[in-house]
Parts: structure tokens; C-alpha cells; sequence
């Protein structure tokens, strides 16, 4: 090449390599977005729980109202007339599910207490016949996941020191929203893996695969 | 609020039957579809003990029915769903464990192909008409069973009274009959206490005591004590390899036939070389001495040597035990060698037996299958009421069992499946899983003293229309009009009376510690040995060398053949052959290289009593004279799960000979093997069985171990 | 979205630190298996209790004879003893020698650094792990296993094992797995998960004998035994120094080399947690 | 030249120096347009065979890899090993375009472009298989490292991993590879053609224009990729290699694995160049560019390659034979003796056998010899890949798992719908782009022509038909 050549100012070249990062860029953030669909997770405005010597994620979830065979309210029961969760969900103390709590603890009340209300006596009737409803799940894991209720309480209200019995709700409310709030049961926290896994790394939970997947 | 009275069914109230059916969604499914809201349905309990928690599996204790031998077993219990069984640490009879067929109990529970309705003439009919067709026409009904004891056996007992004394035949294929009868004629005791831990050194002629002989879960964990250091010694004659003979430190093959002419080498040897001396059985020594080495050699190609080194270990190594269920003869010569050597008392001390001897085990034969037929085809038998057995499938052509069974007037089939018996039967009542029902149960093979198993209930039935072989007889038996039964609303309240009588207290708290034990403790009847024992020693001629002869072993796992619907134990391959859901026919690799086939190639084999048509699979572990085909497949009418196979069964023959000598298991046939030109690869989890150099498998020698104190 | 990217950071840092010389060094337990070859009858008794633990498919006679079963515990069987030759030339006057066979949780497992997506990886318990719906099946793993003790689902085995209501017996701690993942024998980690929130309910550390696998529990002749190497009281581990067999070691040198303990493959240096017991024979 | 002798004059050159430009414009134009009967056959062949793939691959997405007869031995077989056969095919044209460029090599000039898109094609189709091998297809995604809020990654220390890097990146590279050499021809195109052709070459040529500064941005590009993406070759076909060197398997645990790859892929690349050569110089009437001399040099280089391959093959059964692995030498002899020694021996028949019919000169003057030696050496190739994978399989390590598996119908379904896939893409590339490089053969014609013309203007006069001063520049592409 002789040298009295002009100079260019343009690199053609220089755009491929310019494309190629756009592209790479672009294959990080469309898997990002659909992961974002996989879990969608609502910035949060969710009041803090007061529990101590805990860090939880405030990421909020819209969940759909889920028709009930009786229209049981968090609201009235555990909001104004202040029922402890455990009191109903005794099982998730001891066990790694919460469970419903059986008709018998419904009818210890309400054989006497309002009585004459429609859904009660739906759930009479059925109590009379000896069958129990068919509640539809509301805030369920995947069967894959191995999630032991009791484990948290136990970290959270049963060994913490701070905290004593009546401060359930606020342990709760950690994964499942403030259910003193809502009438029939709603899911309100997005209880993804990211979900999990945030608030593992924040309260140092177990990072091991095995200990929640099964 | 009577109307929900908590009784014990109420507290299985099952909490989310979606659970399972959840499962099965498995990991594949994208966690933002199973963890969806109101997809699942969840269903709480009604009003649960306080100890039901869900979540949390509870231990309940019963009984495992899936062989004769009435293992105790815990099954956990969760959402009301029992999910594993395990063995009963209390028992004596299997101490914490269980065999591959009990494992397999959950899946014969939960099968798809159970009866779920109560059939008149294979019409869905109801409990009621059933019940009252079976009043009407059972009378005088004989019953057909198999190995039964317990409260099954009293309700049994006393409707076969009320209804005229009809006949009991229980068949079994798998027994220890001729062991029986042996340990009977020669120390008085049908069932005596073997303690293989307690032996030095084993000798078992055709006996598979590890395997499907007496209670096999029991002699493992035994086995597993008599090789701790000191190390017992091994040893098996037979014709075919058995799980014992595999496990043998020494395993000699005999002709299919000559195992007692072996026996009775053994004790010439013993007698001449070692001067053991036969003090008081003249009879029986006349007999050792006349089994010459020589004749052994040629009866049954057990050469003089390694009759030499049987008889010195079992002389080296004292106490010895000497088992045998080859045939009744080398029963006898094994138990007069058990006499001889002083084992008896050391290794073999008195079984013990209830107080209550209506509900002693009643052991079942394939002389009473022969027996069955013959009256049946004489019209002996009116009606019949059968349960826990398949006649049809077990009785060789010989016996002609379908025309026997036509000749009967009414057949009462009580069943948890169909199968060949149950489709000839007029009324078949659905029995519900033993997992589901009561029941008590005497094990014959070494419970500790007066021990009665409880079979309690683990679940609801999983077909709401079936009940327990209790509650059945329990009404069978009212319907006869047997004494004492009125006021007893369900087989339950007969046997919690009946068990309160047996402990002698009706306290509540009392059956409940029964409940969570899982047997009771009921007056025994101390047995002792009789003196002398001699008895008349014979053999049968085996047939003579160089002709095939067709035998046919149970193994593990397909056992009899009742296991043949459950798919894990088809799926369980054949400890020695290794085949899967498929029957094999096995030969000796020179047989086989004389008939020119090779593993995989199908061959017709040919008997007296017809041919079937199978693959071969060769091994060195069978004698060159025989060709064993293991029992148990080839079903015809037992459900898909049962279809493969063939059943060697129906070519063997049952009527030759005396009855009282012959059993299934241990006689054998002439057969001849044709190939057929066909060839399809044998379905099996080893192709091969070598080990390429790899150390897989490795070895040591005894002394070494002895010397290291077995180590672990 | 901040904890996004402190989670991009936190997973490099414990990946690095979970990576560093191929994995953790920081075991809290290490489970570990003994099965005694002498006692051993060859039963199934364990296989099938596998199947009934660890809701394993049964396939069926076709899939099982295109190898496509689903046994995580398989018993085999040899009729040669290398170290002496083979039996006498025609018959087996030894009987036979059966190999219970089934993951070896090797420490220094073949299959781990493969998988492409880490659904196979060594957890602080010592197990060697599979994550069941992190798996694509790639089936690598399965490749480099010297012992092909892993399981590929190659068909949604599901509907036809467990036809309702067989569905009912499945074990809620298990997933069912379908089509397309690995899986393997977890040395009952379900088991080990219960023993060990069981024994958090009580306030107390695990003790030997709490954990009880599926096969050891139902084994007669209780050749298996199972517990945690790290405890120095635990029997298994008791075992092991009897047996002067150590981690570690693509070979052993025994003081007392008559002692039984040996472990399959060492000369690959896979490190297998699994000691079997030589069978022993007379001569 | 040492054969020369044998040829005659006309023969001897490696293109004809007097062609005149216009008529180079004009051949590769005509062979983009008015596709023949046969053309359309053969497409609908390919897609039809690709149709078979797409079947094979919802019958084995609904029904799981069971139909493919994989067991639990055999858990890879055709599907990696085809996966490595293409992968080694695209090696072709990274050594003639950018080796032999760097080489100076010029008698590339004709014939690399199609290379080049062979290169691409099989890179695309390589790419299929470890997707369609999963056994969870729809997660395939996870093996990429991005961010998520599960903050979990794959695991890079799998060869697998390496692998999907190595992919994209050697694809994205050898993509921009091909396109950059084909501006200043998509711009004659674009001055040459009308309709939707105008459009899409408008679009793609980038505004070429062939004046100085474009000559030489583009030259430098050009030069940089072809740097660039030597060493990237190299290492992709080293990480395949990896992916069984990095096992633990016998037969699959070898040092020499990664040259011998790369040896492998540059064999088979080869082949397939001279089974295409061949082809396009018929159908598409080339015989004045892709002349015998070249195909004679393409030979020549094919036989060196191949024995470069045999020597990495025999040292390597070389090293396990005297080795004291017992399980390898297994393998080898099971190789050699076993079920599947028929292709064994195949392979090395048709891949260390074969290659000497090349140094007859009859053969490589005789186009028809060539196109079925060089078939048969991609059939050689093929079975070297399934007896890198198979074999192994086979046997192993563990006794029980000894077991011989011949390949289920969806498979053989994948294999085929690969080679329709590629044919498919390649047909369709050489009627939509100049599959012989316009603008290089005009330099090569000039080239050549300058050494015989002393006079440029004379040359200028006698190519362009213009009389009078040569254009200032030297090398004039564009129309």
C-alpha cells in the first residue's frame, strides 16, 4: 500500500462488533424478562413485620380471589376479633404443613356463636353429615419443594426470644401478607424461588439445594 | 353429635386425597402452574385424635399376610394413607424385618385390578343376596384354603360345624409339609425351633430356608448371626440352585429324586469313617449302612469326595443342623441325622404351641390339593367355600381340577383379585386388603411362646364395597348358625372380645398396648421332644442317568405364584436367573450344548401331563440331568400384570408315588426338551456373570476371617 | 432491580468458594454405607423397598429389556470370584456372589463436575445430590459414572406405574419424576431431612441410628449399615476404621490387609463413600 | 507443480487468465438465477427430510428419548456423534478461507466462498443436537449464565457449558466471516439485478461503493477476522474433543483427543468441500472456475490431512495398547473385534485406506472417482464419530452394564433431518448468493494474467474492451 493514501475516518468493522454486543445484551435481558414473567414480582409497599432479628423480602403479590366452598374471613376472625393463626392452624407448629383446621374447632364456636349466618350453617350441615369441605388451596408450593412451616416458626416465634406467642401474625405475615386484612383467603407474597431465596440469604437459611427441593 | 362418633375409621379421615394426584405432577411442571392458587383442593379432617398430624406419618402395627408365614409389621400411616411397611422390631418371628413380598403389600393394597363388588354368577349382586345364597346353599360347604390360623381358623372351624361338617383342605404349594411330618414321626413335634444362628455348620438338602422355606425373613436374620466369627459353615444338596445353595460355602448338585439316597450316604459316611454311632435306631442305621458310596455315586452323581467333606464338616463343626424338605424320605434320614449328631436340643429345641389349640396354624400341603380333586371328581364335595388360594392354577393337569370344580354344586369364591379359581366360582365376595381388615394370626415357624399376631386396619378401604375376611366369616358363620356369635355386629367386636379373653382383660388401655405391639401374648402349652425317633429310612429311585427330568422351584418374590399381579415384584428380578417378568427354563450349559441351545432360545418341554414352551437360561448351577423351571407366572385369568410366563405346574405330576410322600415342590418328572427354532433376547438385569477382572466381588478366605475376628 | 444483581454477585462468590479444589471442605456430615458381601443372600428385599420408599417406576418387560429401568439399588449377581479363578469347570460349587449395587456418593464424583446446569453436586452432608427439576437431561452424568447407577426417565413412567388408585401409595416427600430427568439413590435423603427436623424439634444434635435408610432398615440379614463418618462414635464409622478404610485414597494401604473392607473402583480415585465387605469363603 | 507434465497447457493453469471480467460478473449472475428442474427436487428432498426431523423431534418431546432406544448405558449415541461430525464439517471453510488467505494461497480464490456457507450451515446444524438431546428440551436455556432472581448458574466447569460458548461464539464469528467477504459481491449483485433481489442486496451491501477507503477498511476486517477466527476453530473443535477427553470413560479419556479433532474436522471438511466442488461445478456450470488444477491442489491437501489423522488415530491406539488400562484396551479390542468392528473397520478403510487412491493422478483428474472417494470419506468420518461415542458406551467400566444398542428410529429420523436441514439452507444460499467469490477471482485472473502482461493498460485494454489509462486503482471490484 503506497503511502500517499488519504485518511478515513470511517471502521465499518467497527459496527459487527458494536452488533454483536447489542445481540449478546439483548439475549441477557429478553432471559431476564422472561424470567421476570417465570416470577413476577411487584415492588413492594408491604408494611415491615415486626419480627426481630428478621430480614424479609417486601416484594408483594396480586393473587385472585379463590371461590371457597364457605366464605371464611382472615379479616373478622384473626383482624377485629384478634384469633391467633395458631390457634386455627395448630398443625403448623408441629408439622411441616399448616393444614385447615378440622370442623371440630369450627363447631366448638359455632354450634353457639352466630349460628344462624347462611355459611355457618352450611358448614353444620356438613358437619351433621360427617363430611369436610373442600377448601381450595390458596398459597401452595410446588411438589418439589420441601417447605417445613414448624422449622420457621420455630426460628422465628417459638426460638426467639423477642418474641412470645401472640406475635404469630407478624411471622406469618412474612410469607403470606397481613391476613388481618383481606376477607377470604388471597395469596399475597409471590412465593417464587426468589422469593425463598432472598429471604434465605438475608436470615442466613440454609443455601443447599437438597434441604428445600426434593 | 352421635352422629359423628369418633371411632377408629373416623380419625383416617383422609386430609387432601389431591395430594398424591398432585404428586404425580412430579418436577417436570413449571413451579407457576402447580403453585397456582386454587388448583389443589385440600380437605380438612373432621375431628382427629390429637396425635393424627398431617404431615407427619404415623406408625401403626399389624400383620403381613402376603405369605403364610404372618410377619409383624409397622406401616406409616399419613393423611390416612398407609404409604411403607416395615418390619415389627418386637416379633420374634421376623424382628424388624421384611422380605421383597411384604415390602410389596402397599401395591397388592392399592392395586387397580381388586374386586370391588360382590358377584352372583359374575352378575354385580349385594352383600345381602350374596350372604343369603351362601346360607341357603353352603350347607354342608367344605372349605379350601390355604395355610390359615388364628381367629380365621376358629370362625372356619365352627361354621364348618354348623353347616355339617364339610371338609378343611388347606393347599399350599410352598411348604414344609414333609419336614413336618418327619420332625413328627421322629421327635413328636410337627414344628420344632431351628437355630441356624446357633449352629457351627448347615447342611439343607432341598430345603430353601433363605428363600421360601418356613419363615425365610427369620433365618436370614439368623444367617446373618451364624456367620459372625466363628464363621458357621454352608452347605446345600440339591438338584437345582436355590438363594441357599447360592449363598453355600459348599453346593453339590444331586439328581433331581436322589436327595435322599445323598442323606443317607452322608450318614454311612458319618457311621463308617467318623463312628458315629446310630445307638438305639437299628432301623435307621440298616438304612445308612446299605447307602454305600458307591450306590450314592450312581444314584446320584454325588461322588465319594465330596460326600467325605460333608460329613467332615459337619463332624468339625458342632452343633451342626441338617434341614431337608427334598422328600419325606430324606426328611426322615435328615432328622435321624440330626439325632445322631446330638444337634437335637442344641439346634432344634421344642416349637412351641397355643394353649388354645383352635387357633393353631393349620399348615397347608399339596396333599390336600390331591386330595381336593380326587373327592371333588368322586362328588364327595356339595358346595366349597374358597379362600386364599388358587387350586386351578397350582393343580396339575393331571388332576383334572376345572372338571373337579364343575362338579361341585356351589362355589363361594372370598377374593381381593380374580383369578383362575375365582372365575369358575359361583359367588365371589370381595375381601378387603389385609391392610384394611382385622385379623389375628398364629406364625408356625418360630413365634416366641403363645405370641398371636394382630392384624389391625391401617387405612379405609380403598374400595368402599369390599370387607374383611373376618367380618365374612363372621357372617358366613352366623349365617350357619354357629353358636355363641350373635351380638357381634363386625369381625372388630368378635375379636376384641376374643383377644380380651386372651389376655384376660377387657381394659382399654390393655388392648391398646396389644394394638401398638402388634401380637398378644396367649397361654402356651409347653412341647417336648419324644425319646427314640427311630424310624424306617427308605429313597426313591431317582431316574436314571442321562434322562431329563423336569423340576420346579419357588423363588422369592413370584413364591406360589399369588405375587404374579404386582409389577414390583415382576420387576424384581429372580435372585439366581435374573430374569424379569418372564419364566426361564434353566439347564446346564453341557445339556444345553447337547440340545444345541443357548440362553434365549425357546424350547418346548414335554411330560406325561403335556408340554410347555419357554426360554432357556444356562447356568452351571443345576444338575445336567434336570431342567428346573421356577414357578409362580403364566397365570391365565390374573390380571394384565400376570399374563407373561408360563406355569410349570400344570406338566408336573402330584399322584405318583404314595400322596403322603409326594409334594409339588419337591417331585419331579420326565420330561423331554425340544428346541423350537425360535429365539428372543431374555429379559434380564445381567447379561452376564463375570466380573472382568473388576474387583467388584472380592473374596476371602474363612480362616483369615476367623483369624480378624470377622471384622464389621 | 438491586437484589437481582447482589444475587449475580453472592452466586459468584459461592460459586468460587463452593468450586475452590472441586468442592465444599466444610462438611457437616458424612454419610456413609457398609454392606457386608458374607451376609448379603442376594433377596431384593432392599431393591424393592427402594421402589417403595423413593416412588420408582416400575417399566415393564419391553423398557426393561431395552435397559430403560428405573432400579436405583440393583442386586447383582457373579458366578466367578476373580482372586481365585473360576469355580470348578462344571459346577458351581461355590454358589454365587451377590453385589448389592447402588449410588456410591463419591467424594470425588465423576458425575458432578459434568452436569452443565449443577443439578448434581455435593452437599455439606457428604450426599451427592440430584435436584430433580433443576436437571435438563443432558445426561452427562450418567455418562461418566463408572458404575451406571443413574437412572434416566426416558418415558413419563408415571401414569402407567402408578394407575389410580395406586397413585394413593405414592411418598408425599418424594416428587414423582417425569420425562427427560435424572435421578438416582439419595441415600433416603427424605429420611435424613425428617431425622434431622425431628431431632431440631427436640432440641438435640442427630445422633447415630436416627437416619435409617429404606434398604438398611428392611435388609434380614442386616448386612447394610449406614450413619455419619464424622461422628466419631457412629457405628459406620467405627466400622470403617476396623476396617482401615479412609477417604481420600485412591488406595489403602492396611496395616492388617486380611481386614475386608474395600470400596468398588478405587483405583479410579471416585472416592465412593459405599464399604463393602469381602465374601468369605472356605477352602 | 510437479505433475504438469501429465497436463496440458490449458489444464495446467489454475483458471483461465483471459477471461474477461464482464464474463465472471456474468456466469456467477446466471448460476443465481432461473433455477432448473433438478434444483427444485433436490430442495424439496431437503425439506422434506427436514420435515422428518421436525416429526422426530415432537414425537420425541411428547414421548421422552425412550423411542430413540438410549438405555441406561448408552445415555449419548448418534446424537452427540453426528453433533461432532457437522461440527467437524464446519471446519472446512475456516481453512481455506482463512488459512490459505493467510497462506496467500490464491487458487482458494473460486472456491471458498461456498466453503464458507458450508462452514455456517453445519455450524446451524451442529447447533440442533445438543439441544434436541436433552431430555428436558424446553429448559435448554439454563445452561446460558444469566441473571435471575433465583441467583443461580450453570456450572462452568462442564465441558457442556464450554461447548455452547464455543458454538455461538464460532458461529457468530464464521457468520460475520462469510457476510464481510460478500459485500463488494452483493453490491455487483445489487447493480445487476432487479425486483425483490435489488432490495435485499441493496440492504445487505452496505452501501459499497468499491472506492480506496472501503477496499482497504474492508481488506483490514477481512484480514482481522480470518486472524481471528483461526485459533477460535481450533479451540471449538478442542472443547467438543473435551467433552470426551474431560470424561472419566475409557476410550474417551485421551490425551490426544483434541488435535486428533480438529485433525478429524479438517479431514471431513475437506471431503465435503470436494463432494461440493464437484457438484456446483456441474449444476452450476463453473467448470472455468472450479477447474481440475484446483481440485487436483484440494486433493493433495485432502491426502496430507488424512495422513495427519491416521498418524493421531494409530498413536492413540498405539498409547492404549502398550498402556496398562485394562478397560481401555478393552474398548480397542471390542472396537476392533466386537459388534461394532464392521464400522470400525469401515472407518478405517475408508478414512486411512481410501485417501491413497488420491495420489493416483487419474483419480484426481477424474471428477466422477473424486465425487465418490470423497463420499465415501465423509461416510469414514461419520463412523469415526459414532465409534468415538459407541463403543465406549458399550462397555465401560461396570460388568453389569455391558450392553450393545443399535440406534432407535427417532435417531436415524435426527440424523437424516440434519442433512435435509443442511441441504435445504445451502441449496437456498447458492440461487440467493454468488457461491463463487466475483471480486477475488478477478483479482486471481488479474494476478496471474499480470505475471504473462507486461503492460498493465495493455491488460486493462484487453479486459475491460477500454482503451486508454488503467483506473488509478489497482484492484477495481464493484461493477
Amino acid at each position: 500500500m503506497s503511502a500517499d493514501r488519504p485518511q478515513h475516518k470511517s471502521f465499518p468493522w467497527i459496527r459487527t462488533f458494536i452488533g454483536t454486543a447489542v445481540i449478546g445484551a439483548l439475549i441477557v435481558l429478553g432471559a431476564q424478562v422472561f424470567e421476570q414473567q417465570l416470577h413476577p414480582v411487584a415492588p413492594g409497599e408491604a408494611p415491615a413485620p415486626r419480627v426481630p432479628g428478621a430480614d424479609f423480602p417486601m416484594d408483594t403479590f396480586d393473587g385472585k380471589d379463590v371461590p371457597q366452598p364457605i366464605n371464611y374471613s382472615h379479616k373478622l376472625h384473626a383482624g377485629d376479633l384478634g384469633i391467633n393463626c395458631l390457634y386455627c392452624h395448630t398443625y403448623a407448629r408441629r408439622s411441616k404443613v399448616a393444614g385447615i383446621p378440622p370442623t371440630a374447632k369450627c363447631m366448638g364456636c359455632h354450634t353457639v356463636v352466630a349460628d344462624d349466618k347462611p355459611e355457618i350453617q352450611k358448614l353444620t350441615a356438613m358437619w351433621q353429615k360427617g363430611e369436610s369441605p373442600a377448601w381450595n388451596k390458596v398459597n401452595d408450593t410446588p411438589d418439589f419443594v420441601h417447605f417445613s412451616h414448624e422449622r420457621h416458626l420455630q426460628k422465628f416465634l417459638l426460638n426467639n426470644e423477642d418474641m412470645n406467642i401472640e406475635d404469630a401474625p407478624d411471622v406469618c405475615a412474612m410469607c403470606h401478607g397481613d391476613m388481618n386484612t383481606v376477607g377470604v383467603a388471597k395469596k399475597m407474597k409471590p412465593l417464587t424461588m426468589g422469593f425463598c431465596v432472598t429471604c434465605h440469604e438475608k436470615n442466613n437459611g440454609p443455601a443447599d439445594c437438597t434441604r428445600c427441593h426434593k | 353429635m352421635s352422629k359423628t362418633k369418633i371411632d377408629r375409621r373416623n380419625f383416617l379421615k383422609v386430609l387432601g386425597l389431591g395430594t398424591a394426584g398432585a404428586a404425580m405432577a412430579g418436577c417436570d411442571m413449571p413451579s407457576y402452574v402447580t403453585s397456582e392458587e386454587g388448583v389443589e383442593k385440600v380437605y380438612s379432617y373432621l375431628a382427629p385424635e390429637e396425635y393424627v398430624i398431617p404431615g407427619i406419618g404415623v406408625w401403626y402395627a399389624s400383620t403381613c399376610q402376603q405369605c403364610p408365614q404372618a410377619c409383624g409389621v409397622h406401616g406409616r400411616v399419613r393423611e390416612g394413607r398407609v404409604l411403607k411397611l416395615e418390619g415389627n422390631p418386637d416379633t420374634a418371628t421376623n424382628a424388624g424385618k421384611i422380605c421383597q413380598m411384604g415390602q410389596s403389600a402397599i401395591q397388592a393394597h392399592f392395586h387397580p385390578e381388586r374386586i370391588q363388588n360382590p358377584t352372583i354368577g359374575g352378575k354385580d349382586a349385594t352383600w345381602d343376596d350374596a350372604l343369603a345364597l351362601i346360607k341357603e346353599k353352603a350347607s354342608n360347604a367344605s372349605w379350601v384354603t390355604g395355610a390359615v390360623s388364628g381367629h380365621q381358623r376358629v370362625l372356619m372351624d365352627v361354621s364348618r360345624e354348623a353347616a355339617g361338617n364339610g371338609r378343611h383342605y388347606a393347599i399350599e404349594a410352598v411348604n414344609t409339609r414333609a419336614w413336618e411330618d418327619a420332625s413328627a414321626a421322629t421327635l413328636g413335634d410337627a414344628n420344632p425351633n431351628l437355630h441356624i444362628d446357633k449352629a457351627r455348620a448347615v447342611l439343607t438338602i432341598g430345603a430353601d430356608f433363605l428363600g421360601t422355606w418356613g419363615n425365610p425373613v427369620q433365618a436370614m436374620r439368623d444367617y446373618g448371626n451364624f456367620r459372625n466369627a466363628p464363621r458357621g459353615v454352608l452347605m446345600a444338596i440339591e438338584p437345582a440352585m436355590s438363594m441357599t445353595g447360592a449363598n453355600a460355602d459348599t453346593w453339590v448338585a444331586a439328581r433331581p429324586g436322589s436327595e435322599a439316597a445323598v442323606v443317607l450316604g452322608v450318614g454311612h459316611v458319618l457311621m463308617s469313617k467318623h463312628g458315629v454311632s446310630a445307638a438305639g435306631m437299628p432301623s435307621a442305621a440298616s438304612a445308612f449302612s446299605a447307602m454305600n458310596p458307591a450306590k450314592v455315586k450312581d444314584l446320584s452323581g454325588v461322588s465319594e469326595a465330596q460326600l467325605n467333606k460333608i460329613a467332615d464338616t459337619l463332624m468339625a463343626n458342632s452343633p451342626s443342623l441338617v434341614i431337608a424338605n427334598a422328600s419325606h424320605a430324606a426328611a426322615h434320614a435328615a432328622q435321624v441325622l440330626n439325632l445322631m449328631l446330638g444337634n437335637v436340643g442344641q439346634t432344634i429345641t421344642p416349637g412351641a404351641s397355643l394353649a388354645a389349640g383352635a387357633m393353631a396354624p393349620v399348615s397347608g400341603s399339596t396333599k390336600d390339593l390331591v386330595g381336593f380333586a380326587m373327592d371333588a371328581n368322586a362328588g364327595k364335595i356339595g358346595a366349597a367355600i374358597i379362600t386364599g388360594t388358587n387350586p386351578t392354577f397350582l393343580a396339575p393337569k393331571g388332576l383334572d381340577m376345572s372338571a373337579a370344580l364343575s362338579k361341585i354344586g356351589f362355589k363361594v369364591a372370598i377374593a381381593d383379585f380374580h383369578d383362575e379359581t375365582t372365575k369358575s366360582c359361583d359367588v365371589v365376595l370381595p375381601m378387603s386388603s389385609p391392610l384394611e381388615s382385622w385379623g389375628t394370626h398364629v406364625p408356625a415357624n418360630g413365634a416366641a411362646p403363645g405370641t398371636v399376631h394382630i392384624q389391625q386396619p391401617l387405612m379405609e378401604n380403598v374400595y368402599a364395597n369390599t370387607r374383611g375376611l373376618g367380618d365374612i366369616l363372621l357372617s358366613v358363620a352366623q349365617g350357619a348358625g354357629a353358636e355363641g356369635l350373635d351380638g357381634f355386629e363386625d369381625y372388630y367386636g368378635y375379636l376384641r372380645t376374643a383377644v380380651s379373653a386372651m389376655i384376660g382383660s377387657d381394659m382399654e388401655g390393655d388392648w391398646n398396648k396389644v394394638l401398638q405391639a402388634g401380637f398378644a401374648t396367649a397361654a402356651s402349652a409347653p412341647t417336648a421332644f419324644k425319646a427314640g425317633g427311630d424310624v424306617a429310612l427308605g429313597f426313591s429311585e431317582p431316574a436314571s442317568a442321562g434322562t431329563l427330568t423336569l423340576i420346579t422351584s419357588a423363588r422369592q418374590g413370584m413364591f406360589d405364584g399369588r405375587h404374579a399381579n404386582l409389577p414390583w415384584l415382576q420387576e424384581a428380578p429372580d435372585q439366581i436367573n435374573k430374569t424379569v417378568w418372564d419364566t426361564c427354563a434353566e439347564l446346564h450349559p453341557a445339556t444345553a450344548a447337547k440340545l444345541g441351545v443357548k440362553t434365549g432360545d425357546y424350547v418346548s418341554i414335554n411330560t406325561a401331563n403335556g408340554a410347555i414352551s419357554t426360554r432357556v437360561f444356562t447356568y452351571k448351577g443345576i444338575h445336567p440331568d434336570a431342567v428346573n423351571v421356577p414357578m409362580g407366572r403364566g397365570h391365565t385369568d390374573y390380571g394384565t400384570y400376570a399374563e407373561n410366563g408360563v406355569n410349570p405346574l400344570t406338566i408336573m405330576d402330584a399322584t405318583s408315588g404314595d400322596r403322603s410322600s409326594t409334594e409339588l415342590l419337591s417331585s419331579s418328572i420326565a420330561a423331554t426338551v425340544t428346541p423350537t427354532g425360535e429365539n428372543r433376547y431374555l429379559v434380564r438385569s445381567m447379561d452376564l456373570a463375570e466380573q472382568h477382572g473388576r474387583k467388584l466381588v472380592a473374596t476371602i478366605t474363612a480362616d483369615q476371617f476367623d483369624r480378624n475376628q470377622g471384622g464389621a | 432491580m438491586p437484589s437481582l444483581l447482589g444475587n449475580v454477585f453472592k452466586g459468584w462468590a459461592d460459586y468460587s468458594k463452593a468450586n475452590e479444589d472441586g468442592g465444599h471442605h466444610d462438611y457437616e456430615h458424612m454419610y456413609a454405607m457398609s454392606i457386608d458381601l458374607d451376609k448379603c443372600t442376594g433377596c431384593n428385599a432392599c431393591s424393592t423397598a427402594c421402589y417403595a420408599e423413593n416412588n420408582l417406576a416400575w417399566v415393564g418387560e419391553e423398557k426393561f429389556g431395552a435397559r430403560q429401568a428405573m432400579n436405583w439399588m440393583r442386586v447383582e449377581r457373579y458366578f466367578d470370584e476373580p482372586d481365585v479363578g473360576e469355580g470348578s469347570p462344571d459346577s458351581l460349587e461355590r454358589g454365587a456372589s451377590f453385589l448389592p449395587m447402588m449410588c456410591q456418593h463419591c467424594n470425588g464424583a465423576p458425575c458432578e463436575p459434568v452436569c452443565p446446569v449443577a443439578a448434581t453436586y455435593h452437599t455439606v452432608d457428604g450426599l451427592n445430590a440430584q435436584i430433580y427439576n433443576r436437571c435438563i437431561g443432558s445426561r452427562y452424568c450418567a455418562n461418566n459414572c463408572p458404575i451406571r447407577v443413574r437412572n434416566f426417565n426416558f418415558y413419563d413412567n408415571a401414569p402407567t406405574a402408578w394407575p389410580a388408585p395406586m397413585d394413593q401409595g405414592l411418598n408425599p416427600d418424594i416428587s414423582v419424576r417425569s420425562k427427560g430427568v435424572m435421578e438416582k439413590c439419595t441415600f433416603c435423603v427424605q429420611r435424613i431431612r425428617g431425622a434431622s427436623d425431628k431431632a431440631k424439634r427436640e432440641g438435640r444434635e442427630l445422633k447415630d441410628g436416627d437416619i435409617v435408610t429404606a434398604c438398611q432398615q428392611t435388609c434380614p440379614t442386616s448386612a447394610i449399615q449406614f450413619g455419619d463418618l464424622l461422628d466419631e462414635t457412629s457405628e459406620i464409622s467405627k466400622a470403617w476404621k476396623r476396617q482401615q478404610v479412609e477417604l481420600g485414597k485412591y488406595e489403602q494401604n492396611k496395616e492388617n490387609p486380611e481386614m475386608r473392607g474395600y470400596r468398588v473402583y478405587e483405583e479410579l480415585n471416585i472416592d465412593t463413600k459405599v464399604l463393602y465387605l469381602e465374601r468369605v469363603r472356605e477352602v | 507443480m510437479s505433475n504438469t507434465k501429465h497436463l496440458t497447457d490449458e489444464q495446467a493453469k489454475d483458471i483461465d487468465e483471459n477471461i474477461a471480467w464482464a464474463k465472471i460478473n456474468k456466469d456467477v449472475l446466471r448460476s443465481m438465477e432461473n433455477p432448473r428442474m433438478g434444483y427444485w427436487v433436490a430442495l424439496a428432498f431437503s425439506v422434506c427430510l427436514f420435515g422428518l426431523f421436525i416429526y422426530a423431534e415432537i414425537y420425541q418431546y411428547i414421548y421422552g428419548m425412550g423411542p430413540a432406544l438410549l438405555n441406561t448405558s448408552h445415555m449419548w449415541d448418534l446424537y452427540i456423534s453426528t453433533f461432532v461430525f457437522w461440527i467437524g464439517m464446519s471446519h472446512s471453510g475456516t481453512l481455506l478461507s482463512a488459512i490459505l488467505h493467510l497462506c496467500h494461497a490464491d487458487w482458494r480464490k473460486p472456491i471458498y466462498r461456498f466453503a464458507e456457507a458450508m462452514t455456517t450451515f453445519s455450524l446451524m446444524t451442529a447447533g440442533l443436537f445438543p439441544v434436541i438431546h436433552l431430555g428436558r428440551v424446553w429448559n435448554f436455556y439454563w445452561v446460558m449464565p444469566y441473571m435471575s432472581d433465583r441467583g443461580i448458574w450453570p456450572n462452568f466447569r462442564s465441558p457442556l457449558i464450554w461447548d455452547a460458548f464455543a458454538i455461538t461464539s464460532y458461529l457468530t464469528s464464521s457468520v460475520l466471516f462469510l457476510y464481510i467477504g460478500m459485500i463488494p459481491d452483493l453490491a455487483i449483485c445489487r447493480d445487476n439485478t432487479t425486483g425483490w433481489r435489488k432490495t435485499l442486496y441493496t440492504f445487505l451491501s452496505l452501501g459499497w461503493r468499491g472506492d480506496d477507503a472501503q477496499w482497504r477498511n474492508f481488506r483490514f476486517t477481512y484480514l482481522m477476522i480470518a486472524c481471528f477466527l483461526i485459533p477460535l476453530a481450533v479451540s471449538v473443535h478442542s472443547i467438543v474433543a473435551m467433552d470426551f477427553a474431560m470424561a472419566i470413560m475409557p476410550g474417551w479419556h485421551v490425551t490426544t483427543f483434541p488435535p486428533y479433532f480438529v485433525a478429524g474436522a479438517l479431514y471431513s471438511g475437506c471431503a465435503a468441500i470436494m463432494t461440493l466442488f464437484v457438484l456446483l461445478r456441474y449444476f452450476l456450470k463453473f467448470e472455468e472456475y472450479m477447474t481440475m488444477p484446483i481440485m487436483d491442489k484440494v486433493c493433495k491437501l485432502t491426502f496430507v490431512i488424512a495422513m495427519v489423522w491416521t498418524y493421531l488415530n494409530l498413536i492413540e491406539f498405539a498409547s492404549v495398547w502398550y498402556g496398562h488400562d485394562i478397560p481401555s484396551k478393552e474398548v480397542l479390542m471390542a472396537k476392533a473385534t466386537g459388534p461394532y468392528s464392521i464400522f470400525f473397520w469401515g472407518m478405517m478403510v475408508f478414512g486411512s485406506v481410501l485417501p491413497f487412491s488420491l495420489l493416483s493422478q487419474t483419480v484426481r483428474h477424474n471428477m466422477f472417482a473424486i465425487f465418490f472417494v470423497s463420499i465415501f470419506l465423509n461416510v469414514g468420518m461419520f463412523l469415526e464419530r459414532w465409534m468415538i461415542v459407541t463403543p465406549t458406551l458399550s462397555l465401560g467400566y461396570h460388568p453389569q452394564a455391558f450392553n450393545v444398542m443399535w440406534p432407535g428410529w427417532v435417531e436415524w429420523a435426527m440424523v437424516g433431518g440434519s442433512f435435509g436441514w443442511f441441504g435445504m439452507l445451502f441449496l437456498i444460499f447458492v440461487k440467493v448468493f454468488p457461491c463463487v467469490s466475483m471480486y477475488e477471482v478477478k483479482e486471481m485472473v488479474y494476478h496471474r494474467k499480470r505475471t504473462t502482461f507486461a503492460d498493465v493498460d495493455e491488460m486493462m485494454e484487453l479486459h475491460t474492451g477500454v482503451p486508454g489509462p488503467a483506473p488509478k486503482t489497482q484492484e477495481t471490484g464493484g461493477s
